[in-house]
Parts: structure tokens; C-alpha cells; sequence
């Protein structure tokens, strides 16, 4: 079974108040100088061989669902393990 | 390079994109006719912004000027506040206040319906928030394409939750609202919110700007670059020659950040330190800015260097027009400063000395040491244009009315008549709309003595006496399609019966007016005739107009919506205990019906 | 008199409320401040629903970290009573007083509504007075409130009269074994998803069942004096 | 300025209410064979330099605050890019 990976992330010129309350977070409890923004990760097992055309498929599926492309930017990947 | 008002003076032609902020060019003559020279490009995006329709009500202004002959007596005594202010203030009763408005979100909802309806909610409280009013409700009539359109499945979840998100993060009960499917809606939902806040007399704050010498003061979010497209054009003309950086079109919303933003504010005005005080609403800092400055005895100078930016790419024009969310502007005196500073500090709020209130009557804004903008601000926030759109009865309303529902096939049977009764009852405005409304929380704050399914949401003001407030909402967008003036009066008239009905009186109204584009003569006279209906009925039932919103331009492919005048009429009881729920209480009671 | 404290995290919304449900029940409300380190020698302490900062990460996830919680964890663990609402309950998991966590819920949107109850234990603090097996309805609202924990874990809950509140006609949010409140081994530290302060005024809540909470706490500290 | 990555996933034996959704909506759009868990990313800008300490910092960070590991496995690593 193969493995995809589709990443999720706040476009940076969009405000994202989750990445903002963890930085915040992070500095009071002493961890400094991080700077944090928070998005989703999907782990997708795959039946069958990951061909390019199924990937692309995949590609389709996170733009139309996984991502909110209005305010959210997506990468899809094989997972490399 | 910085377009400074030396710069306009010193190269009076320069060309400027005035048409593509949305601009006419006798509009852009103005401008300049007032400044006696072109605009810098600050304060073309001010202008721009400011003169729009949606911040000048340039296609409304003269028609909702109706609503004045209206007076500003309620059956329970005067307003406090009336149309023009943020919102408008009611005297309920004892020594206290409520303030409450209605507004409208269609078009972010439509293009991003989480964070367009989440945006819509935070503005609406915002609004009451700065008059000095504690944030105790919320209700949000909505309108929605068919139920089963493509484009409802795709805007109707995200909208719910967006309120439901917003709202309930904030703490505050959803009373109520409205959920009606409609083919008219299909393509170009309607998003209204309406916030009610409570307040003592003595706590009612206006937005100006008094004081000499007192300061300036933003606090809130930090400012990126939400909702400028506009301005980006303007950027990329005076700047950057690759153009300007992306800004985004939609605006996301901190509901976190705007709850520590209500209590922080709440905070500051016990400390009695706030002397004006203004929420950010479309148009920023421009409109923050020559509004409070407008409004109050003096000028303003402001430092747009000292503004916290998000987005540290940002031009002064992109500043001056960003639309980011959760902030507020103060004015403070200068020895309140520090425990200004505290209070937000306390609450983990940002807030910066941005500026502060100077001699004369002039707005000065200053970017990296030069000055980019010189104006009177009254110029930019009330002497937008005015128009007198023409308005023509629709040749087409006659046969529309001409074709009676009595004209329909009768059932003949009483397998018929049970068949229809089941399709009406099971139709989706019908049916039962807890699937929507059990996403809000109607409990938080512990008043809420009526919300869903009650005819009017009600609660409670005063623990002590039981002193309480009834709210409702309504439409129905055929009537007013068939009529709009008795459409827009049956609105009002509807939300009268549901605020009676609870055993509250009804007092005074906020209207949001939701119509097509003001540039056809059909709909401008469906907007005339609803103001019409609706002064005539306010007058009739002594319930005058303290506010609201006008939303035009809802339209797909061209089409217009059906006129939807939303009524949001208030009432005051004086002892929650005597409210009347709906539904049979006792069994052997007397069922009666009133009227024809 | 009894002395209630309440917490104020920021971002929490029913600390008014639970203020005047202690209020109701005849006990002095002291609210107490997140970023404060005294708990004011408070009898108990009451964590109440809302989402402190925002819950943007995980509910309950930053609150626990607030320093008014370091003192609540050391009491708790030698014996004040502390009960905690919807997010308060989430804090406590977060915390560690209380095990298992809180996620979202099955239907994946957040729901209100009026929840009956079965208590499952009144071998707490919070539910002394209350009668195994009572039927009570108590406000429930949340988006995060399905409650899970591994098997060993409920096994281990259910084997030790650690449930406390079950789901009893709709499970509303996919909670395992329709658990609704759990309670530390001791019994003193009690956490519930659904809202008894919305329960103690006829006016504004479907029933009165919330007092009885304050009753049993009542109840616990006469006995113990 | 590196950035760390934090990637925050539901342990296998715990319930994916998020990820069971998803995979069924995807399945309704078509997009078939494809089982989907949904975690969390965080993008974590670091002041200076990832030092193999700092790195050790942000995994006790991701292990405090970022995960609750009565649920979430989390996995720390330096961005490649
Ligand atoms: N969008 C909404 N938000 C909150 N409450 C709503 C909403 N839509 C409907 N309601 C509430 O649900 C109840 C039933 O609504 P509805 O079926 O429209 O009743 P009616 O036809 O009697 O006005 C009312 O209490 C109304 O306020």
C-alpha cells in the first residue's frame, strides 16, 4: 500500500489566529524565537500502485476538498518511507 | 518612492488609476477640486474607499433620509442614538440602555462563506461594542438558493458554521434569525447580522475625536493586507514596479482575538478613560480616521509609521485601506494613556499611540517622515456624492400581480388536500430548522429566556427587577417582489406580531435592506417604495428607525434578487417572568384566534 | 460561607454564568484570574465551558499551562474539589487530572441542545447528592466533546465507578460508551461536557438539575468539617 | 532562517473522526481507494540557527504543547528545503 502526503497551509498573506495563539503560547512557556503557523496534514493510503495519473488525481481531490484555495495553499506528495 | 502632497503638487498631471478603484470621473474631479490639487495616492485610496457605495450610500443616502420624519420617540421614550451614530441606543427603562443593528455580509459569504459570515458577525458587534455597550446577542437572518442547488451545498455549511464558529466563540447567545430557501437567492445568498448590546445611560460613547492634544490610539489586531484589492493597484502604479505583493481578497476572522478585544474595551470604559471611540469597519483606518477626526472639534494627525503591520510589505495606501479585522480606535487623554496601555496589556492586547487630535480641521497623515495625506476630513467621510438614480415602476409588476395564486387548480379531494398539506409542511422553509439553529449556543451569558423555536428571541437585562428586551426578524422576499411596499410593511409587521406575541412591546426597528443593483430603475423603485412601507407602518405603529445597512448590487448573471427589506424590530418587558412562549402550556386552556 | 472560585482563562465565556449558579446555590464566588498563581483559599474550584484562547490548537491545550493551573493541579491532587464544564473538562484532560481526551465531535459541527443524563456515580464530590441511576437534563454545548480514551483506559474507568455522567437517549457527539463526565480516582476532581450553571434557573434553563451539583458539594464539605 | 517542521498525526488505534469524514466525502466525489488520516502541520520558524539542542527544544515543545500524546504521535524534523 502506498502512501500520500498532502500538505495543507494558511497562504502567508492570510492571517492564521491557530498559528498565532501557539507562537504566543510557545513564548510564554520559555521557547523563544519560534514563530509558528498552523495548517492540516493528510496522510493518504492509496490502494493499488501510486501512478503519476493517480496522483494527479489526488491533486484534483485537494484542491476541490482537502484545501480551501481561497485562503489555503496545498502540496501534494508520495510519501517517501 | 512615496507620493507625497508635495509630490501632487509638483507633478499635478501624473496620471492615477481613480477608474480602477471604482471612481467616476466627476468623482475624481471633485477630489481634486476640493483639494485644489490632484490626490496623493493615500488619499485617493481614501476617497476611493470612503466615497463608495458601500461605505457613502451615495445610491441611498437620499431616500433612507425618510426615515427622519420618523422622530426619535419610542413608546417607552427618546433615543439616545439615532441613524448616522454606529448604532442606535434605546432608553429602556431604569438606567438602562440597549443598542442593536442589523447588517449585511452577502458578498464575502458568497465568495468565502466560513470567513464571510464569521466577518459579518464580528463587525456587526464591533459596532455595538463601540458604543459603549456590553455585547449580549446575536441573531442572523438568512436567505439561500433551493435547497438542494449545487451552490447552496456549497456556501449554506460554511455560513452556518461561520456563525456559529464566531459567535459562539464570542459567548453570545444566538436568539434568533431567519432560514428561507428561494430561487432568487441561488448564486447570491444573503448573510444579515444582527448584534444587541446593553449599556447605563451615563456609558454611551460617540465616535469623534475631542481634545486637543489627546491621543490616537489603535488597538486590536495587528493590520495585514485583508480585503485591499483596490488599493493594490495603487500600489503597484506608485511603487513597485514587479507590481505588488499578493494581498488577499477575504478577510479571516480571530473571534479569539475579538472576545479579549470586548472585554479589554468593556475594561477601558469602566476605567473611564475613553473620550471617543470607533470600531474599523470596511475602509480601515480611512474611515477610522476622517470619521473620529469629522466628528469631533479639532484635526488629527496621524503617524502611519507607528501602525503594526502583519505584513511589513505593505504600502501606505495598502495601510490606509486594509480591512483586516478586530481592531478599534480610541482617543485618550494624555495622562490616560498608560492605564490605557495596561488595561490592553492586561488582556494581551496590542495597542499603539498612532496618533493624536490637533488645532484646526484637518486630517494629516504622515508615512516615513513626509506627509501623504492633507484633507478635510469631512470631505472624505460625508461630502461623498450623492445620487438620484432614477427609479421607474417595473412595466412587469402588473401581469405579476395579475397572476393570482387563487387562479391555481384547487385540491379536490381530501387525498389532495393531505397531499398538499404534506408538501407544505415538509417544504424546507417549513420544516423544523433545528439542524441549523442547535449549532448555535443560545444559553451562554444565562438570559436567554426565549430563543429557538419562539416567536421572538428574549433576554433578560436586569437580574434585579426582570427587566428584559424581545427581538425578531423578518421577510418574506415574494410579498415584496409582488409589492414592496406592502411587503416591506408586512416585514415590519411580522417582526411587531412576533415581539408582541412574547409579551414584549415593541419599540423601535433596524432595517437591512437588501435589494439588486441601484443602477436599474426597477429595483430603485422597489427600494423606494420598501423605505415608503416601511415609513408609513413605523409611523402607524410608533416605531421609529434607529439604524441599519443597505446592501445593493445582490445579483447573478444580471439578475436581480427579489427585495428583501429585513425588519428588526426591538421591544422591552418589563418583567421577563410574564413572557409568553409559544406552543399549548395547559392542558383545557381556551384556544382562541384573533383577527380576520 | 462556602467559597466557589471561578476561573477566568481568556477566551472563557460561562464564568459569568457559573459565578451566579454559585451564587444561586448560597456560596460566595471569587473569581479567580489565569495568570494568577493564588487560588484565594478557595473551598473548590469551578473550570467553566468556553475556549480559552481561542482553542485554535487543541481545547484546553494552552490553558492548562496558565499559572492559576499549576496551583489547581497541585490542590486538586491533595483533595479540593474542582469540577470542570466543557472546556473546563478539557482543560482537566489536557492537565492530566482527569484521563482520556476530548475531541470532535462525530457529527463534526457543534451542537446545543437540552441532554438527559444518567448519573453513573455519585461516589464524587460533585454527585453526592444525586441518586445512581437518576435521570437528570442538563445544557450540552460544544464542538470538541467526544470523549475517548484507549481500551485499557475505559476499562479501567468503568471497572473503578470513574464514569459519571452517561448519554442517555442520543449520544451527541460519538463519545465512547456515551460517556458524558468522568471523575479522578479520588473523586474530587469531577469534569462534564454538558453545562449544569444553564441548569439552575427556571427562566433560562430547561430544568433546575445544575443545583445539584452545588448541593453535593454542599453536602461533601458539611461532612467533611 | 530555517524552519523546523512539526507534524502532529491521531495515533493509529485512536478514532480519526476528521479523517473518516473526509475519506467518505472524497469517496462520494469519486475519488476512489483512498483511506485518508488527518493531522496537524506546523511550519516553525526558527530565530538563528537549528542547532541539534534547538531541535531538541522544539521536539520537548511539540511534546508539551503541540500533541497531546494520549492521542497524537508527533514527528520533528528540519525542513528539507
Ligand atoms: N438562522 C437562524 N438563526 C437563529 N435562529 C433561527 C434561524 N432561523 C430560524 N431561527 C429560529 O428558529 C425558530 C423557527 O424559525 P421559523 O421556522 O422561521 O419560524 P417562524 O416561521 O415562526 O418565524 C425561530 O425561533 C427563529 O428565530
Amino acid at each position: 500500500m502506498a502512501r500520500v502526503i498532502v500538505d495543507v497551509m494558511p497562504k502567508p498573506e492570510i492571517l492564521d489566529p491557530q498559528g498565532k495563539a501557539v507562537t504566543g503560547a510557545l513564548q510564554r512557556l520559555g521557547f523563544t524565537g519560534l514563530t509558528v503557523r498552523q495548517g492540516k496534514r493528510f496522510e493518504i493510503d492509496v490502494d493499488g500502485d501510486v501512478t503519476p495519473e493517480r496522483l494527479d488525481e489526488i491533486r484534483d481531490a485537494a484542491e476541490k476538498l482537502l484545501a480551501n484555495t481561497v485562503i489555503e495553499a496545498f502540496d501534494v506528495r508520495v510519501d517517501a518511507e | 518612492m512615496v507620493d507625497t502632497v508635495e509630490n501632487a503638487w509638483a507633478t499635478p498631471d501624473a496620471e492615477q488609476p481613480w477608474a480602477e478603484l471604482g471612481l467616476k470621473a466627476d468623482e475624481y474631479a471633485r477630489i481634486k477640486e476640493i483639494l485644489g490639487r490632484r490626490p496623493t495616492g493615500c488619499e485617493l485610496a481614501m476617497y476611493s474607499v470612503m466615497w463608495s457605495e458601500h461605505c457613502s450610500y451615495k445610491s441611498s443616502k437620499k431616500h433612507l433620509s425618510r426615515f427622519g420624519v420618523l422622530g426619535d420617540q419610542t413608546p417607552r421614550g427618546p433615543l439616545l442614538a439615532g441613524i448616522g451614530e454606529q448604532a442606535g441606543v434605546v432608553d429602556i427603562g431604569g438606567d438602562w440602555a440597549v443598542t442593536f443593528k442589523i447588517e449585511s455580509h452577502n458578498h464575502p459569504s458568497y465568495v468565502e462563506p466560513y470567513q464571510g459570515a464569521a466577518t459579518g458577525v464580528g463587525g456587526i458587534v464591533r459596532d455595538i461594542l463601540a458604543m459603549g455597550a456590553r455585547p449580549i446577542g446575536v441573531m442572523d437572518p438568512l436567505r439561500f438558493g433551493p435547497l438542494d442547488a449545487p451552490d447552496t451545498l456549497r456556501v449554506l455549511p460554511g455560513i452556518v458554521s461561520g456563525i456559529s464558529g464566531y459567535g459562539n466563540c464570542l459567548g453570545l447567545p444566538n436568539i434568533g434569525g431567519e432560514v428561507l430557501f428561494d430561487a432568487t437567492y441561488a448564486g447570491n445568498p444573503l448573510v444579515n447580522a444582527l448584534c444587541v448590546g446593553v449599556l447605563k445611560h451615563d456609558d454611551l460613547k460617540l465616535a469623534k475625536a475631542t481634545g486637543l492634544g489627546n491621543k490616537v490610539i489603535m488597538y486590536g489586531a495587528a493590520t495585514g493586507g485583508d480585503g485591499i484589492g483596490g488599493a493594490s493597484i495603487l500600489a503597484s502604479e506608485t511603487f513597485d514596479a514587479d507590481g505588488p505583493a499578493k494581498r488577499p481578497s477575504v478577510q479571516v476572522g480571530d473571534p479569539f482575538m475579538e472576545k479579549l478585544l470586548i472585554e479589554c474595551t468593556l475594561e477601558l470604559f469602566a476605567a473611564g478613560i475613553i473620550t471617543g471611540i470607533q470600531d474599523f469597519g470596511a475602509a480601515g483606518i480611512s474611515c477610522a480616521t476622517s470619521e473620529l477626526a469629522s466628528a469631533g472639534d479639532g484635526g488629527m494627525h496621524v503617524d502611519l509609521d507607528t501602525v503594526v503591520l502583519r505584513d511589513p510589505t505593505l504600502s501606505p495606501e495598502e495601510i490606509l485601506m486594509s480591512e483586516s479585522q478586530e481592531r478599534m480606535m480610541a482617543v485618550v487623554r494624555p495622562e490616560d494613556v498608560d492605564t490605557f496601555l495596561g488595561i490592553c496589556a492586561k488582556w494581551d492586547v496590542l495597542a499603539t499611540v498612532v496618533g493624536e487630535v490637533i488645532e484646526g480641521d484637518r486630517l494629516f497623515i504622515d508615512y516615513h517622515g513626509e506627509r501623504v495625506v492633507d484633507v478635510d476630513p469631512r470631505t472624505v467621510a460625508h461630502d461623498g456624492p450623492v445620487y438620484d438614480r432614477p427609479s421607474a415602476r417595473p412595466t412587469w409588476i402588473d401581469a405579476l400581480n395579475a397572476d393570482r395564486a387563487e387562479d391555481l387548480p384547487r385540491a379536490a379531494s381530501g387525498a389532495e388536500l393531505a397531499e398538499e398539506l404534506l408538501t407544505l409542511v415538509g417544504s424546507p422553509n417549513q420544516a423544523d430548522k433545528s439542524w441549523i439553529t442547535d449549532q448555535y449556543d443560545r444559553y451562554v451569558r444565562g438570559n436567554s429566556v426565549l430563543a429557538q423555536p419562539e416567536n421572538s428571541g428574549m433576554l433578560r437585562i436586569d437580574e434585579e427587577t426582570g427587566l428584559g428586551i424581545a427581538l425578531a426578524t423578518d421577510n418574506n422576499p415574494r410579498f415584496c417582489l409582488l409589492n414592496p411596499y406592502l411587503g416591506a410593511q408586512l416585514a415590519l409587521s411580522e417582526s411587531y406580531r412576533n415581539v408582541a406575541a412574547s409579551g414584549a412591546e415593541p419599540v423601535a426597528i433596524t432595517d437591512c435592506l437588501n435589494f439588486g443593483s441601484p443602477e436599474d430603475p426597477d429595483v430603485m423603485w422597489q427600494f423606494i417604495e420598501s423605505i415608503m412601507g416601511l415609513v408609513d407602518g413605523c409611523r402607524e405603529l410608533g416605531t421609529p428607525v434607529t439604524g441599519g445597512n443597505v446592501s445593493f448590487y445582490n445579483q447573478t448573471d444580471g439578475v436581480n434578487i427579489h427585495p428583501t427589506p429585513v425588519v428588526g424590530m426591538l421591544g422591552v418587558i418589563d418583567d421577563v417572568a410574564d413572557r409568553a412562549p409559544m406552543g399549548f402550556a395547559y392542558p383545557g386552556d381556551a384556544v382562541l384566534l384573533l383577527g380576520e | 460561607m462556602t467559597r466557589v472560585g471561578v476561573v477566568t482563562f481568556p477566551g472563557s465565556l460561562d464564568d459569568q454564568d457559573a459565578r451566579r449558579a454559585v451564587t444561586l446555590a448560597g456560596m460566595e464566588a471569587v473569581p479567580l484570574w489565569h495568570a494568577a498563581h493564588d487560588l484565594e483559599g478557595v473551598d473548590a474550584v469551578i473550570l467553566p465551558g468556553g475556549f480559552s484562547y481561542g482553542d485554535y490548537l487543541r481545547c484546553g491545550a494552552i490553558a492548562r499551562f496558565s499559572p492559576i493551573m499549576t496551583e489547581i493541579v497541585a490542590a486538586a491532587n491533595s483533595g479540593l474539589p474542582v469540577l470542570g464544564i466543557c472546556n473546563g473538562f478539557q482543560v482537566l484532560c489536557e492537565s492530566h487530572l482527569l484521563p482520556g481526551a476530548l475531541i470532535r465531535n462525530d457529527r463534526r459541527t457543534f451542537v446545543c441542545r437540552d441532554q438527559t443524563l444518567k448519573v453513573e456515580s455519585r461516589d464524587t464530590v460533585w454527585t453526592c447528592a444525586m441518586e445512581e441511576g437518576q435521570e437528570i437534563e442538563i445544557v450540552l454545548k460544544n464542538g470538541e466533546g467526544r470523549y475517548i480514551a484507549d481500551d485499557e483506559t475505559l476499562a479501567r474507568l468503568e471497572g473503578e465507578n470513574q464514569v459519571v455522567f452517561r448519554y442517555l437517549g442520543v449520544n451527541p457527539n460519538g463519545s465512547s460508551n456515551d460517556i458524558a463526565g468522568v471523575t479522578n480516582a479520588r473523586g474530587n476532581v469531577v469534569g462534564l461536557m454538558p453545562h449544569p450553571e444553564h441548569n439552575v434557573e427556571a427562566l433560562t434553563g430547561p430544568s433546575l438539575d445544575g443545583r445539584l451539583f452545588f448541593d453535593s458539594l454542599t453536602q461533601f464539605l458539611s461532612a467533611r468539617v
